[in-house]
């Protein structure tokens, strides 16, 4: 374990910002979000921010290719440039979770190879959940917010910050924050995820259940009245989509320029009722049926797909976001309850 | 200076299109100097036009005309020859020593009849 | 505080469906946590006693909700609506997207509603509870720290800080005191942005539009964007676009959402406060309505059900464009 | 995918003198799309139409683009062509690249780049057409004369002649019009009453005409081929049907003090009266503004002696709606007033008169039975003066009287001027005039002969004022040629008033829908080529309401727009415009935006069942568009925020398409 | 202006009514009334057609300045289309202006079929405007340069 007292993070942030592109939570007119470190830039500890760090792995729009037309020939071209390292410090641990959900996805075969390159040269510097708040319920899907994955892990303190190196690429960071870390032992450490914990226990949704949801379920829930209810108010606005660190939807589109096409991707919403519109129409044609597809990918579709996992990470964004505070956790409770009632 | 300067030098100052007259001679026809004058309104406009400035310069007429702005209310066209007269007259008095009226002359015009005022803007008129 | 509680509320609905006069009641659920609170249509009385609720955080406008409503249930529905929900009302009455027998409208009056996001800048994250109190909001922290006081005031969202109008114009019944048109002051920062030279108001929209996400809340939420089918949504419109490809599009989705509603949007203030960037996108609706009242002579949409909007209107002296743009600083 | 063929026309050196026509024929052969171009010296030519024919059939063209003069020129000779070969006409779009272009940039380089860019953008706008097919509407087989004047007389005659009913409207009590109240005509001197009257019992008589008098249009709607008029019959207190016209109530009236309109005020009618002898009808009418009886409810007298008992004191208003295929505008003209000139002391002596009223003066059936003598003392004049030209030609800054030349009055001054030195030959004749316009058949000869043969003294130059003095009009004028100033003791002073479209005209002109010049004269479709038919479908005009006419072309002119409406009366179905306005349903919100802004009413909305996904159905408002109301403006694609609201020919895409391609450089 | 200026040519879209601005064109044509080349008619059949997505989109793929011409108020074909336009387009520059567009990059002119001169004098004056103001970075589209 390395410590770095507090007062030499800002000289840490500027020799890994030296050496790649390093982004942090700073803060913003509307909330913490990951910014790229600059000379006075002020990290901001915030739980959380107000979109995850999905963006710097799946950007909400990325060119894949262009098409040049000259007369009647086409030219295509690469649009991507040479991928380079860079670092992603304060990630919390069901952002760091979201990734790995994101893995599967895109890591599967056949590989996104615009995200793997992005995920390859990404260094994850975790940070344990001082203070996580009432919309967090990350340990419903067994994620410990004391104790985020990544490639290095990092507890924060009054005074320190203290880092655990998890991987290779982790070392990376290690060796660039050297200068500015001591060696220690794991006792203050500790000593914060214990403290963290304690709170865990007594957020509001600290007792939300998953047991009744998973692989196979599809049977039990799909039909449910419930959806009916609970979509009854959504205004198919893709808020919740964009903010969740897990979503990853896109819709591939050409933009036709001046002088031939950009053929990019961009998030798309299930909740949009453009989506996964096909020839013959649409196969989701009201809020119900599409507000269904989102809940039930999440909480049965994904993990029957993925060895059990939840395509959720209770970040809470989605509870903070949504235009009528509909979200997963009022979902969960409503399906729950009926199937327990 | 040329005619065709002379006569953008009147234009400039009058401002006035003379393009526009149609040779009604409404002006002309409306005119209480019609006697005085040697050169009448509408020949105003018609000289101008054909930048004949001299003959204008050199004339009494610039002197006799009212400015009474007959012609200027009558026109149909909008054409005003009243300003043209002026201009002229400006362009005639500006000259060096052209003053039509000097200062010494006052006093021989002064008589019981005529009003202080009709000297005062006739010398304001007459003089640079 | 709200002058009229939702038990007041609860038993007059019940009332109404009891005696058939209403088939279903439109109104706010309790949820999660003290601020939370949903759009819900209750059927019966058992429904409204165990989750009906109106409150400081009951800001949502139900108005837009009877589009689809009225369109799925039989019957009448009761709907509950704050003074400026009734603005949104009567211009869907004008628009025919409703049609006014189809829904029994309670006026409910309103002191203004709490937003969470301002009491947050004050209290800080993980907000356990909020406890309404005569003198204001009580928030409890998950952590160990003390409650904090919240004064109304300052818990009150920005939009009812400059709110127009506390009268009801289209009601069948009113439950509590009818209050005044409001002398608002609500363009002092339309004001304040076009004192600006045109540099600093394209940094300042550059800054705040950059942030869009293209969710589309404020266009869902807006009772004024009722289209069947929006023009950025239909992929035969040749502007259609679902996510900023770069900083013009999300300029064009403004300007087009905000030009669209211009002279129908009743400044209800929803796009600001469903925007999860925190775009002041009132401000493009009201710089409309500012430029229509000075232009054209005062006109508040959905005043009445039968105006014609200004933009489908004209005299015959009208101003030309040029002296209409004008004012405020030149560009080099 | 279209396949384009591109045609460039050189219009001779027009095109080809700033445009590599060639370079840009080449150019437009990389766009995509087309599949042939070339460029030729004239495409509109029978051989240049056979060339695009010929390319239509070989390379299976579907649509095509001319880069060639102005579409308001040649568009439908192209479109045309393409039906020739089978191609639907609606497939043609054309590049203006000679006005637009090589007639306004002078560099070839430019002209050709800006050529290849309009070519572009035309084609990327073909690619987007669709065939059109015009639509069908059934045609009212009536035409509605509005104006009882010679114009609209001899339109209405004529139009009856073909075999179809025709209606006049006409607001005073009597056809006729201004013909009416004129002694003589030039440049022949036959006698205004001797052949007009003919024309007005013509008209009464014939069956297929109805002549609706004292009577206006309160309301137009529909459109070419289905006019729906209001037409307000005023109440005249005389019942029509009864009236036999003997008189004797316009004897017996005891109201004697009304001005009589039709002398022009220079004597007096009772309260009820027939405007003249000749009266078409021969109706009594009323005066409400004058009747004892109207207003007070005393007299009665006329009822009394009415042996017809055709006085019915209890007429209201009546409205009657009639359905007319075409519509005639014939609401001729008026002196103006001479308020504003009163230079020549119009208002201040009864001696100084305008020539309609010296018109009334010299006819025998006038306030003097035809003697001219002054209207201030009766007494015989002795020197005439005639001044032309008293408010038209003046220049628009001088903010009175008119731009332009009232075109009649030179004429008949000559003929006034005439007929005075005929009849007293004791009497000097004066005409001050700025210059004198005799372009017609025999007028010039008419003219020379005033100077030659009656020694009428033209003047060349222009009255300054006229002054009363005694029993004489001081008139202070200039002599041009002379380069005099005249001072001339006149008795009588006569001005040749400029004439200006009727009042009524501007708002009929907004009912109708039909254009109006800055003057309120009505636009015709085309200057030259269309010149009796307003823009607007089905509208026609006759006389002078389009312009200052003298009596030979405002009779050719009607007989001309007669031959229009007889053209289209023919027709059973009228084929419309087929670039109309149309609405998506799906997209439709039913909110009413579009009919708000829609000019023609041309919207209407109903409730339509939709079927929805998952078997359900629902009740929704939704807009549609009336193609033969819709004129294609596109008010309502722009008031429609979904884009449900298009319209054919400009779609939005298709505007966008062009914009697109301007901009791609 | 700079050097850089000098080189720079403005792309200019103006969408003309078809009955009086597009036939102003045409006259000015007829008459050889010079305007730059860079200016690009785009017939409408009324000035009210021109919907502001239209002018957003020129300048989206790179038009410098747009200019709408139609019928004089009281003169419009369809009677009171033009009247619509007046108000849209007040409204629309006036939001254009908000956002800290130039305002000197749009332009509503009424140009009647007779006004040849006008039109090719609003083209030449405009023309000039929006080259000095140089190209327009603040409604670009960077996917639309080349």
């Amino acid at each position: 374990m390395l410590k770095c007292n507090l007062s030499q993070l800002d000289n840490l942030f500027a020799a890994v910002a030296e050496a790649m592109p390093l982004y942090l939570p700073t803060q913003g007119k509307n909330g913490a979000n990951y910014t790229k470190w600059q000379a006075g830039a002020v990290w901001s500890n915030t739980c959380n921010t107000q979109k995850g760090p999905k963006d710097l792995f799946f950007p909400q729009s990325e060119d894949l290719m262009a098409f040049k037309t000259q007369g009647k020939t086409i030219e295509i071209i690469d649009t991507r440039n040479e991928a380079e390292d860079f670092a992603v410090f304060g990630v919390r641990a069901c952002d760091v979770k979201s990734l790995e959900i994101l893995d599967r996805v895109f890591l599967s075969e056949p590989k996104d190879s615009y995200y793997a390159s992005r995920r390859e040269h990404g260094i994850i510097i975790s940070l344990a959940c001082n203070r996580p708040t009432e919309n967090c319920f990350c340990g419903s899907f067994g994620i410990d917010a004391s104790s985020p994955n990544g490639d290095v892990t990092c507890w924060l303190t009054e005074d320190a910050l203290y880092l655990r190196g998890n991987t290779e690429k982790g070392e990376k960071f290690m060796a660039l924050a050297a200068p500015f870390v001591t060696e220690c032992d794991d006792t203050a450490a500790e000593a914060q995820k214990e403290k963290i914990q304690k709170i865990m226990a007594r957020l509001p949704l600290a007792d939300l259940k998953t047991d009744a949801f998973g692989g196979g379920k599809t049977e039990e829930f799909f039909n449910s009245p419930q959806w009916a209810k609970l979509s009854e108010s959504c205004l198919g606005c893709g808020t919740c989509t964009f903010v969740c660190p897990t979503c990853q939807c896109y819709d591939i589109r050409d933009y036709k320029t001046n002088d031939g096409v950009v053929r990019y991707r961009c998030w798309d919403s299930c909740m949009y009722s453009e989506f996964t519109r096909m020839a013959h129409g649409n196969n989701r044609n009201s809020q119900k049926e599409r507000f269904r597809q989102r809940f039930m990918h999440k909480l049965v579709y994904f993990p029957e797909n993925n060895d059990g996992v939840f395509s959720c990470v209770g970040c809470g964004r989605c509870l903070a976001k949504c235009p009528i505070s509909m979200n997963i956790v009022k979902v969960m409770k409503a399906l729950e309850g009926e199937q327990n009632g | 200076m040329t005619n065709e300067q002379l006569k953008q030098e009147i234009l400039r100052i009058s401002n006035v299109n003379v393009t526009k007259c149609m040779k009604c001679g409404k002006c002309t026809a409306s005119c209480p100097a019609y006697d005085e004058m040697e050169y009448h309104p509408h020949q105003f406009v018609s000289m101008v036009n054909n930048g004949d400035i001299q003959p204008l310069l050199n004339s009494d007429s610039i002197y006799r005309c009212l400015s009474c702005f007959a012609c200027m209310e009558r026109c149909p066209r909008g054409v005003e020859p009243a300003k043209l007269v002026e201009a002229v007259r400006l362009m005639a008095v500006r000259k060096q020593g052209a003053n039509r009226m000097k200062a010494e002359d006052v006093p021989c015009m002064l008589d019981e009849n005529t009003p202080g005022q009709l000297l005062v803007s006739a010398f304001r008129k007459y003089s640079k | 505080m709200q002058t009229v509680n939702t038990q007041t509320l609860i038993e007059r609905a019940s009332a109404l469906l009891q005696d058939g006069t209403v088939s279903a009641v439109l109104g706010w659920k309790r949820g999660e946590f003290d601020y939370d609170m949903t759009p819900a249509v209750f059927t019966t009385a058992e429904e409204l006693a165990a989750g009906f609720v109106y409150n400081d955080f009951c800001g949502a406008n139900l108005s837009k909700y009877l589009l689809k409503k009225t369109r799925e249930i039989q019957g009448k529905i009761l709907v509950f609506l704050k003074p400026c929900d009734t603005y949104s009302f009567n211009q869907l009455l004008t628009e025919h997207r409703i049609h006014r027998e189809n829904a029994y409208v309670i006026g409910v009056p309103c002191s203004g509603m709490a937003d969470i996001h301002s009491i947050r800048k004050i209290t800080g994250e993980g907000i356990a509870r909020v406890e309404l109190t005569e003198g204001g909001l009580l928030v409890h922290t998950l952590y160990d720290d003390a409650p904090v006081a919240v004064s109304y005031e300052d818990a009150m969202a920005d939009r009812c800080k400059t709110c127009k109008s506390k009268k009801h114009v289209a009601y069948d019944e009113l439950l509590g005191e009818e209050g005044d048109v409001l002398d608002s002051h609500r363009f002092d920062e339309v004001a304040k942005l076009e004192a600006m030279t045109p540099d600093e108001r394209f940094a300042f929209w550059q800054g705040e539009l950059s942030r869009c996400i293209r969710c589309n809340a404020c266009r869902d939420v807006c009772p004024a964007c009722t289209c069947e089918k929006c023009v950025f949504d239909n992929p035969d419109s040749g502007v259609e676009n679902k996510a900023p490809g770069g900083d013009f599009e999300e300029k064009m989705f403004h300007i087009i959402r905000a030009f669209h509603v211009a002279g129908r949007c009743t400044d209800c203030g929803e796009c600001s406060r469903v925007c999860p960037q925190d775009i002041p996108l009132h401000l493009l609706n009201r710089k409309f309505i500012s430029d229509i009242n000075k232009t054209y002579g005062e006109y508040q949409a959905g005043e009445t059900a039968d105006q014609r909007p200004p933009l489908v209107n004209f005299t015959q002296n009208d101003p030309e464009p040029s002296d209409v743009v004008k004012g405020g600083h030149d560009h080099a | 995918m279209q396949r384009i063929g591109v045609f460039v026309c050189w219009c001779g050196s027009n095109i080809a003198g700033t445009v590599d026509v060639h370079a840009v024929a080449e150019a437009l052969k990389n766009e995509s799309g087309v599949v042939f171009s070339t460029d030729y010296q004239y495409m509109c030519s029978q051989a240049g139409q056979d060339i695009i024919k010929n390319a239509i059939a070989e390379h299976k063209l579907t649509g095509i683009v001319v880069c060639s003069c102005s579409p308001r020129m040649h568009e439908a000779t192209f479109r045309k062509t393409a039906a020739a070969a089978g191609l639907n006409p609606y497939m043609v779009e054309i590049a203006n690249i000679r006005e637009q272009c090589s007639w306004v940039h002078k560099d070839m380089l430019s002209g050709t780049e800006k050529a290849v860019i309009l070519g572009r953008a035309a084609i990327a706008k073909v690619h987007l057409n669709a065939p059109l097919i015009p639509g069908q509407s059934p045609v009212a087989k009536r035409a509605l004369v509005i104006g009882g004047g010679i114009a609209g007389i001899q339109t209405a005659l004529d139009i009856a002649d073909a075999g179809f009913p025709v209606d006049i409207v006409e607001t005073k009590p009597t056809i006729g019009g201004k013909m009416a109240q004129l002694d003589k005509t030039f440049p022949t001197l036959d006698c205004a009453a001797c052949i007009l009257t003919p024309k007005m019992v013509d008209a009464a008589q014939n069956e297929l005409i109805k002549i609706y008098s004292y009577s206006e249009v309160s309301q137009v709607s529909g459109y070419v081929g289905n006019f729906d008029v209001t037409i307000k019959r005023r109440a005249r207190f005389v019942k029509e049907d009864l009236c036999t016209g003997c008189g004797l109530c316009t004897e017996k009236c005891p109201q004697k003090k009304v001005p009589n309109e039709f002398n022009l005020g220079m004597d007096t009618r009772r309260a009820i009266y027939i405007p003249f002898a000749q009266a078409v009808p021969k109706v009594a009418t009323i005066d409400p503004d004058y009747c004892t009886m109207l207003k007070t409810g005393k007299c009665g007298i006329c009822s009394k002696v009415c042996t017809a008992g055709a006085i019915d004191y209890t007429a209201k208003d009546e409205f009657i709606t009639e359905k007319y295929g075409a519509i005639v505008v014939a609401t001729g003209y008026n002196p103006i007033s001479m308020e504003k000139f009163d230079e020549f002391a119009y208002s201040q002596s009864k001696d100084v008169i305008t020539s309609l009223e010296f018109e009334r003066l010299t006819n025998a059936a006038g306030p003097t039975a035809g003697k001219l003598l002054r209207p201030s003392d009766g007494e015989h004049p002795h020197k005439i003066v005639f001044v032309q030209c008293v408010g038209s030609r003046c220049d628009s800054c001088a903010e009175k009287g008119k731009e332009y030349c009232s075109k009649i009055c030179c004429m008949y001054t000559a003929k006034h001027a005439m007929l005075t030195r005929d009849k007293y030959p004791d009497t000097e004749v004066y005409v001050f005039y700025i210059d004198v316009r005799t372009p017609g058949k025999a007028f010039d000869e008419f003219y020379r002969r005033a100077v030659e043969e009656y020694g009428v003294h033209y003047v060349k130059g222009m009255v300054g004022k006229v002054v009363p003095q005694g029993k004489k009009l001081m008139v202070q004028a200039s002599d041009l040629i002379d380069g005099k100033q005249l001072h001339i003791d006149a008795d009588l002073v006569v001005l040749a008033a400029a004439i200006e479209p009727d009042k009524s005209a501007r708002p009929l002109a907004t009912m109708l829908t039909a254009s109006m010049d800055t003057n309120d004269f009505f636009t015709e479709a085309h200057p030259k080529l269309r010149p009796v038919e307003s823009p607007t479908a089905g509208v026609f005009l006759s006389g002078a309401c389009q312009g200052p006419k003298d009596i030979p072309e405002t009779v050719s002119q009607a007989s001309a727009a007669a031959a229009k409406v007889i053209g289209l009366l023919c027709k059973d179905h009228l084929t419309g415009n087929p670039c109309v306005a149309s609405a998506n349903e799906m997209l439709c919100s039913g909110c009413s935006q579009c009919a708000n802004v829609c000019p023609y009413g041309a919207i209407t909305y109903s409730e339509k069942e939709f079927r929805m996904p998952n078997r359900t159905t629902l009740m929704r408002r939704v807009a549609s568009v009336n193609p033969a109301v819709c004129q294609g403006c596109g008010a309502c694609t722009v008031a429609c925020p979904s884009g449900a609201m298009d319209l054919n020919g400009f779609k939005n895409n298709q505007i966008m398409a062009e914009v697109d391609a301007i901009c791609r450089n | 202006m700079s050097e850089l200026n000098q080189e720079y040519k403005p792309l200019i879209v103006a969408f003309c009514c078809n009955w009086c601005s597009y036939a102003g064109a045409d006259l000015a044509g007829s008459n050889r009334l010079a305007y730059p080349a860079d200016v690009k008619i785009i017939r409408v059949p009324c000035s009210c057609r021109v919907n502001p997505m239209f002018i957003l989109r020129a300048f989206q793929r790179g038009a410098d300045g747009v200019i709408l011409c139609g019928c004089h108020p009281g003169d419009c074909h369809y009677t009171t289309g033009n009247y619509y336009t007046r108000r849209r387009m007040s409204m629309l520059f006036s939001m254009l202006d908000y956002l800290g567009i130039e305002r000197e990059r749009t332009r509503v002119e009424w140009v009647s079929a007779a006004e040849g001169a006008k039109f090719a004098s609003t083209m030449n004056d405009f023309a000039k405007k929006v080259a000095s103001l140089g190209p327009n970075k603040r409604l670009e589209d960077l996917r639309c340069k080349p």
